[in-house]
């Protein structure tokens, strides 16, 4: 019982809600500022996020790594509580979403600029982070679902940053197919609260065996329920319409953090619900798996799929996600140790490597204004040190060795072929080399272009700067992505810690 | 059904045939007076029928001359009784119809009913 | 014998002689001889009420000390002296509340002539709460049809001429099919006596003669009965006789001449012919659905009528329509709601028309509900009777219609078979909701303000308390006799049932 | 406590109610300050009672026999009755404010109080007549608050109220009959009070009697097909759309539906027949239809009124599941939803009364120009889509819970239709704040000038009314637990 755990998550929080509320008192005051007024306002927001992130960062790092620490809130309900408690899980996402929560930060205080609305935007940026850290440190599956209610009503405001007609649309989009996820998911704990000893997270499930195996039919159901909810978030099929969408239209930081991390907690509850309440051994061979299985593998071949075929940059790096998220899910759905060591590599891997790459969308829009991915031939001469990191970051994602991307695929297909799954045995690894190859041909053209656009293309004329501000957080996240891949043991070994706990 | 009875008690069967005429044609006729002649017959049935129920063949009727004899020497007096107070009934009720009558002919020159009513449908009053 | 057994028959005496005497005088004594010998004879009443309650037996007094056979005998019990007490006392009221209608609308030769058809009506109706005979209830039946048509003819309109010219022909048919009934009846047994009669038929039952013939009887009888109170296919007299007749003329039929032919088919079931042994002929099962087809139709064709004084009208046939169903459920329990309804029935009925009066006074008497927008401000007392009346009349609980309909309920879940049940109930239920539409949808109207004064023609004018006393005063007694009936039923309804029992 | 209390507070705000129009205010301070001392008065006096419950039972006045109306404070009627008398003093205070712009207030103000009395009449009532007694008073004194306005379309929402109400009272009444004549006692008793012995074979019979009656009640709750009277009531001032239409009125229809179900019939008897799954069915179906309907729907008050529809039929809900459990959901409900959308009613009506508008497209910007009132209603918004945190959420649950207990396949589907809902529920309630919020990059805050807050007598509510969001959706075990326990008797 101590409150270094909660920390983490009021700090940034209220910091956030006290921007947020200061920049909605300044519109309704409607006061008029100075251009240097203006400038002072823009330093302090700069400054108090920077403090309070990177402080609240610090903390949550330290609450994660220093022993399974635990705290019981207050009593939602009779045998309800809120309540906080780190496990190996936890302390990885809480790990990788603070790194690139940081660096996406200090990103934003250039890119921001263009855009206007910074207060509110670092208002709901911290509120977000103070959010995701509590759902990593939530330690039963009520308290998760309400901090992933909130996520997704604080996100929301972040997709319609700009104000737009279709980003409106968008975040209205976003935030209907996340709420019927939630309520899907929120289906399926109805019936896990009656048929589970406790919702406390315990690796291996808590299922209680004689009431289960009267109502097996209906449990079966909402853990499906739940699956196809929470995969809402995970942009997995039927429910990933909202990626693409919502994406483009966000301001680049906010897409990257939202298909970095923000997917990702649709991954957490998964992985909570399917190895931490229901237990995989209750899953296993079950048409549920087949099910999910099959989704997963759909949407990777498809999102893929659509990734090649689609123009808009930041659309086509939406569409990767869909496809690279499925990765993970589908180590997930092979309850396998094996599975479930791939899914988590990945998982970090792709946190890095996506968020890198919007960062350079951002960066190309920021810099030129270019959206489309035929505009960027030549780019390369203009922003070098952008696209190289932007190439590191593909490579990553396709999974050329010793990039990151190679390891974790390599485990989610060895995972696959260990399993004992049926066709999936040999039909997960195939979709994934394909997938691999699509990747390769939907990511590697920009960096073509981008160095050797030919010698028919206009050179652009105009050759601006690149900020120092934007390429070096860019940099840092391609060069993890690369580092993890070479030294990976400490990781792995740590990884598949866990996913032993787990079965 | 033997038909007997029927013979032997004619006079009922008689004032029942009576009955049934007078009251369809107090039901049916269009025309006031014929209404009000249908009811005159129906309570002369009536009265034909108390009649015979008061009757006693070969008897005498209830009127005391020369000396009171025995009670079988007379017919049962009550019908007799009651028919005269029915006759005051009706001839009092047909009064009273004649009176409607008249003033609805005065007013609308038919002694159809249901012309009138239309009429006055029409007059919306 | 004690002086008040004489009550009754001097009772009707008094009124039968008030007539004459009041054709002799002018209209203004007139009117006070009979509201004077209605107040007597309702105090009189109450005196024998309270000596039969007294005493917990009926009793019989005999015209000229003539044993049974012979003479002609009134019985009284305590049913019959409730219902004489509560019709004076409606009738008081109905009179009062007219009179200035009466005075505008009858020319002023006829006025004594009024007051001599309700002399003699109120006559016809003790007799036949009173009497003990059957010729003479047949007799007394036809001068109450007579008084009756003169009440609604002596407002001279083509109208009035027209409804009354139906309604004569209408009863007549029924008094022939009465007076047939009960000549087969003095045919069967010889007597015309009912308490006699009633041993006869006693006989007959089990000695299982004549069988067929004693149903024929009791089915004329029911049947003429039936038509003369306007039960549901026979009342198409009834709307306009009471819409276009004078005011009290309405209230009074409506509340009174018909209640006493219903009065005078209960008796006759129970003292006659034996109520097991009409429960046990079909008859009642006609009386049931004719009820209950009413009940419905009634209130559907007032929905339709957009004259105030004709929708009341048209409820009254429901309201009929709701008595026969009491009687076809075919239990004493059914009967006594029956009676009670006839109680309450007269007095919300009565109270309605005279409510309505006094709005269409505001109105100059134009009975178009367009014309009665808003009239419950200009005539604040009629508008409160008549929203009593309608309350009453859907059945709010504290009013007396939820009383009856309570009792009738009650009495229908109390019958076992399904067949009955169920369709009673539910008849009950949708009648509600359509009283509720016509009613409520009136009192809605009264209440909607109105912002121009008058329409095409017809102004509206404001109507004080003071500036028509009498009305005021009956209307005021009405809403208290209404709910005095809602709350305190219980001593009405034990009375009613000691009746009954008294009849058996 | 002396029983006598228990009729006071019926008869008192009557009273009071009646004397409105009599006494010669000189100001309209005067009438403001008389009323709301009466209706505080009383609500003062209920909840003292409340914590201090009185024992036994008064008798006001014997119809016949065993019919009386009479008065006793138990579990259930507690819930009720505190719901009630906490909110309608807020309620008054907003309606001040409201009712300037409205005229002939005294009238309104009769009715208003009155109505305060009847409600309470319903919660305290001991037997079923009583309570069908002060039911109908419910109707009938609620009508000339639905016509206040007196134009043409409020004379025929008060018309179509009317009937709706009295029929379904109609039928009502044939169930209350049945209680009587075939109930050991006309009095509620947890677990029903129908006489097995006299029943025999009826059962069946029985049950076509509680559907009917269920109906009957159910139209004052607007469960489907008797709803379409409650969005046409929306043309009264908006604080009887808020107070009546989503508290009182609609609130007493569903608590005498639990009255008959749990403390009449009896679920034993009900619980896994035919009965138990048409009305159930009924109830599933609202749930959904009336969400849509609100999705459909563009006036703001008519929305909220469908929203109403389909959260009453959670009450409703709940209570067919037939079990303890249910009936806490129920309750829980009951009194969350309760605070929830009079919230949000009161919302909508300070945008009418600042502004005249009444439809969604035109409140475009009004985030930023009545902020209060707006963050308000998102938050209200929230709490109806059953955001974990607030209210909606714990009674959601409740609800939830219980019907998977159950162990009923149609209970299920319920839950489904609970969270489809709960969708569509986020649907129209979030498009209102996103366009309140988000108007579009150029929309041109000059077309608000004049758009400002209320005063405090409408944000006082408001402000009151978030805080009990977030404190019954933080903190609910109080009282969930007090609902528990009235649940408990049920066995």
């Amino acid at each position: 019982m101590d409150y270094l755990l909660l920390l983490p998550v009021f700090l940034p929080s209220l910091a956030g809600l006290y921007m947020l509320a200061a920049s909605f008192w300044g519109h309704v005051t409607a006061g008029s500022l100075e251009k240097q007024q203006e400038e002072g306002k823009r330093k302090r927001i700069h400054l108090l996020t920077a403090v309070v992130l990177v402080c609240s960062a610090i903390l949550a790092l330290c609450a994660a790594w220093s022993g399974d620490r635990s705290v019981t809130l207050f009593y939602l309900m009779k045998d309800i509580p809120v309540y906080f408690h780190v496990d190996g899980v936890g302390r990885l996402f809480v790990t990788f979403v603070s790194i690139v929560w940081v660096a996406v930060g200090f990103y934003s205080f250039v890119y921001m600029e263009h855009e206007g609305e910074e207060e509110r935007f670092f208002g709901l940026y911290l509120l977000v982070y103070g959010i995701l850290v509590a759902l990593d440190f939530a330690g039963n599956l009520v308290t998760m679902y309400l901090f992933y209610e909130l996520m997704t009503l604080a996100s929301m405001p972040m997709v319609l940053h700009n104000g737009s007609k279709e980003a409106i649309m968008a975040a209205l989009k976003y935030l209907f197919y996340s709420m019927c996820g939630a309520y899907l998911g929120l289906f399926g704990i109805f019936f896990l609260y009656q048929h589970c000893t406790t919702l406390t997270f315990t690796a291996g499930g808590t299922l209680n065996a004689a009431l289960a195996a009267g109502n097996r039919g209906i449990l079966l159901a909402a853990v499906c329920a739940m699956l196809i909810g929470f995969g809402a978030k995970a942009g997995m099929f039927p429910l990933h319409a909202w990626l693409p969408t919502a994406h483009p239209v966000a301001p680049s930081p906010a897409s990257a953090v939202l298909s970095g991390i923000i997917v990702k907690s649709g991954v957490l509850a998964m992985i909570r619900v399917v190895y931490y309440i229901v237990g995989p051994d209750f899953l296993r061979g079950t048409w549920v798996q087949t099910v999910w299985m099959s989704l997963s593998l759909l949407t990777v071949f498809m999102g893929s799929l659509l990734a090649f075929r689609e123009p808009v940059f930041k659309k086509r790096l939406a569409y990767s996600t869909v496809s690279q998220i499925s990765y993970i899910l589908f180590g997930l759905s092979l309850l396998t140790a094996g599975g479930v060591e791939g899914a988590l590599l990945h998982t970090v891997y792709h946190a890095f490597i996506k968020s890198a790459l919007f960062l350079t969308a951002g960066a190309f829009i920021f810099q030129y204004g270019k959206t489309r991915v035929e505009e960027l031939g030549g780019i390369g001469k203009q922003m070098p040190k952008t696209l190289l990191s932007y190439t590191f970051a593909a490579l990553a994602l396709i999974g050329i060795p010793p990039a990151s991307g190679f390891i974790s695929k390599w485990c989610l297909a060895q995972g696959a072929l260990g399993a004992d799954v049926g066709m999936f045995r040999w039909l997960g690894p195939v979709v994934l080399l394909i997938s691999a190859l699509l990747t390769a041909g939907y990511l590697l053209p920009v960096t073509m272009k981008g160095f050797f656009p030919g010698k028919d293309a206009a050179a652009e004329s105009s050759v601006r700067k690149e900020r120092l501000g934007m390429w070096l957080p860019l940099a840092v996240l391609a060069g993890l992505s690369l580092l993890l891949g070479v030294f990976p043991n400490s990781l792995i070994s740590y990884v598949s810690r866990i996913a032993g706990t787990l079965m | 059904m033997n038909f007997a009875n029927l013979f032997n008690n004619y006079g009922e069967a008689v004032a029942m045939i009576l009955f049934g005429i007078g009251f369809s044609n107090l039901l049916l006729q269009k025309n006031l007076i014929k209404k009000i002649i249908g009811l005159n017959i129906m309570d002369t049935a009536m009265y034909l029928f108390l009649a015979l129920k008061g009757y006693v063949a070969g008897r005498k009727a209830p009127i005391v001359t020369n000396g009171v004899q025995s009670v079988e020497a007379y017919i049962n007096p009550i019908p007799s009784g009651l028919v005269l107070t029915g006759i005051v009934v009706s001839v009092s009720v047909s009064a009273l119809m004649l009176a409607l009558t008249i003033r609805l002919y005065r007013r609308y020159h038919t002694l159809d009913l249901d012309e009138i009513s239309t009429r006055l449908k029409k007059e919306g009053l | 014998m004690a002086f008040v057994q004489n009550l009754p028959f001097i009772s009707i005496i008094l009124s039968l002689f008030s007539g004459p005497l009041s054709s002799i005088l002018g209209g203004k004594k007139a009117k006070w001889v009979n509201a004077g010998v209605i107040t007597v004879i309702g105090g009189m009443s109450a005196l024998v009420l309270s000596y039969v309650v007294s005493t917990g037996e009926e009793y019989v007094y005999r015209m000229g000390h003539f044993p049974a056979p012979w003479g002609n005998e009134i019985r009284v019990g305590v049913l019959e002296a409730v219902m004489a007490l509560f019709f004076c006392i409606i009738m008081l009221l109905c009179i009062l509340g007219g009179i200035r209608e009466r005075e505008n609308e009858i020319e002023d030769t006829k006025q004594n002539l009024y007051y001599i058809m309700v002399d003699l009506l109120l006559c016809s109706l003790l007799a036949l709460i009173y009497t003990n005979d059957l010729f003479t209830a047949y007799v007394f039946v036809e001068i109450n049809t007579i008084s009756a048509c003169g009440l609604i003819m002596i407002r001279q309109n083509g109208r009035t001429l027209e409804a009354a010219t139906r309604y004569m022909i209408m009863s007549l048919l029924g008094s022939g099919l009465l007076m047939l009934g009960i000549c087969f009846l003095y045919d069967l047994t010889g007597h015309l006596l009912m308490s006699n009669i009633k041993e006869q038929v006693a006989l007959l039952r089990t000695s299982g003669g004549y069988h067929i013939p004693l149903l024929v009887s009791v089915v004329l009888m029911s049947v003429g009965l039936a038509i003369k109170s306007a039960l549901f296919p026979f009342h198409s007299w009834l709307p306009d006789a009471y819409g276009y007749s004078t005011v009290s003329s309405a209230a009074i039929l409506s509340s009174l001449v018909s209640k006493g032919y219903i009065f005078l088919l209960v008796k006759i079931f129970y003292r006659v012919i034996g109520f097991d042994m009409v429960r046990d002929s079909k008859v009642i099962n006609v009386l049931f659905v004719f009820g209950i087809v009413g009940m419905i139709m009634g209130s559907v064709s007032a929905i339709r009528e957009s004259s105030i004084r004709r929708m009341i009208a048209y409820s009254s046939v429901a309201q009929i329509g709701y008595i026969y169903m009491g009687f076809g459920l075919g239990t004493t329990e059914g009967m006594v709601a029956s009676l009670y309804h006839v109680i309450s029935h007269a007095a919300t009925k009565a109270l309605l028309f005279v409510a309505a009066s006094g709005l269409t006074d505001t109105a100059a008497d134009s009975t178009d509900f367009k014309d009665l927008t808003g009239a419950g401000y200009r005539n604040k007392l009629a508008g409160v009777a008549f929203t009593v009346g309608a309350l009453s009349m859907v059945g709010i609980p504290m009013f007396s219609g939820f009383i009856s309909k309570l009792l009738f309920a009650q009495a229908s879940v109390g019958v076992d078979s399904m067949k009955r049940m169920l369709p009673t109930l539910i008849a009950l239920a949708i009648s509600t909701i359509l009283n509720a539409v016509y009613f409520m949808k009136t009192v809605i109207r009264l209440y909607t303000p109105v912002r121009r004064v008058k329409r095409d023609g017809i102004v509206f004018t404001q109507v004080k308390m003071k500036e028509n006393r009498a009305k005021s005063f009956a209307l005021v007694c009405f809403i208290a006799l209404n709910l005095f009936l809602g709350l305190f039923s219980e001593p009405i309804v034990m009375l009613i049932r000691n009746g009954l029992e008294m009849f058996a | 406590m002396s029983t006598y209390l228990l009729v006071i507070v019926v008869l008192l705000p009557m009273l009071a109610g009646a004397l409105i129009p009599i006494i010669p205010f000189k100001t309209r301070t005067q009438m403001m300050i008389y009323i709301e001392g009466a209706v505080l008065l009383n609500s003062v006096l209920v909840i003292s009672m409340l914590l201090m419950p009185p024992e036994g039972t008064l008798v006001l006045f014997r119809f016949t026999g065993n019919l009386s109306i009479s008065f006793r404070l138990d579990g259930l009627g507690t819930v009720f009755a505190a719901v009630v008398s906490l909110l309608w003093p807020l309620a008054t205070l907003y309606s001040f404010e409201y009712m300037k712009h409205e005229g002939h207030e005294k009238v309104f103000f009769m009715f208003y109080v009155i109505t305060f009395g009847v409600t309470l009449g319903i919660a305290l009532a001991e037997d079923i007549l009583t309570m069908y007694f002060f039911y109908e008073m419910l109707t009938l004194v609620t009508l000339p608050l639905i016509m206040h306005t007196l134009s043409k379309e409020a004379i025929m929402a008060s018309r179509t109220y009317l009937y709706y109400s009295l029929g379904g009272a109609a039928f009502a009444f044939i169930g209350m009959i049945f209680i009587l004549t075939y109930g050991t006692t006309s009095v509620f008793v947890p677990g029903g009070v129908l006489d097995a012995a006299r029943l025999g074979d009826k059962t069946n019979l029985i049950l076509l009697i509680y559907v009917l009656c269920f109906c009957g009640f159910s139209v004052k709750a607007a469960m489907w097909p008797f709803s379409s009277w409650l969005p046409k009531a929306g043309v009264a001032p908006t604080p009887v759309t808020a107070l009546l239409h989503a508290v009182a009125v609609v609130k007493a229809g569903a608590f005498t539906i639990m009255r008959v179900t749990y403390y009449s019939f009896g679920t034993d008897l009900l619980r896994g027949t035919w009965a138990q799954y048409t009305v159930m069915a009924l109830v599933i179906f609202t749930i959904v239809y009336g969400c849509s309907r609100a999705l459909k729907e563009t006036h703001i008050k008519r929305r909220l009124a469908w929203s109403t529809v389909s959260n009453l039929s959670y009450i409703l809900f709940g209570v067919t599941l037939m079990t303890p459990l249910g009936l806490v959901g129920a309750l829980s409900h009951l009194v969350f939803h309760a605070v929830m959308k009079i919230c949000s009613f009161f919302c909508a009506g300070a945008v009418i009364y600042k502004t005249g508008r009444n439809y969604v497209h035109e409140l475009d910007g009004f985030g930023r120009k009545m902020p209060v009132v707006f963050v308000v209603f998102t938050v209200s918004g929230f709490a109806l889509m059953g955001v974990p945190g607030l209210c909606g959420f714990i009674s959601k649950w409740n609800l939830a819970k219980a019907a998977v207990a159950s162990h009923n396949p149609l209970a299920y589907a319920g839950v489904a239709a609970l969270l489809i809902s709960a969708l569509l529920t986020a649907i129209y309630m979030m498009t209102i704040s996103v366009r309140a919020f988000f108007p579009g990059r150029d929309f041109d805050y000059g077309k608000l000038r004049g758009v400002e807050d209320p005063n405090w007598m409408m944000l006082l509510p408001l402000i009151l009314f978030v805080i009990a969001m977030f404190a019954f959706g933080l903190h609910p075990q109080p009282v969930i637990a007090a609902l528990e326990s009235v649940a408990a008797l049920m066995g």
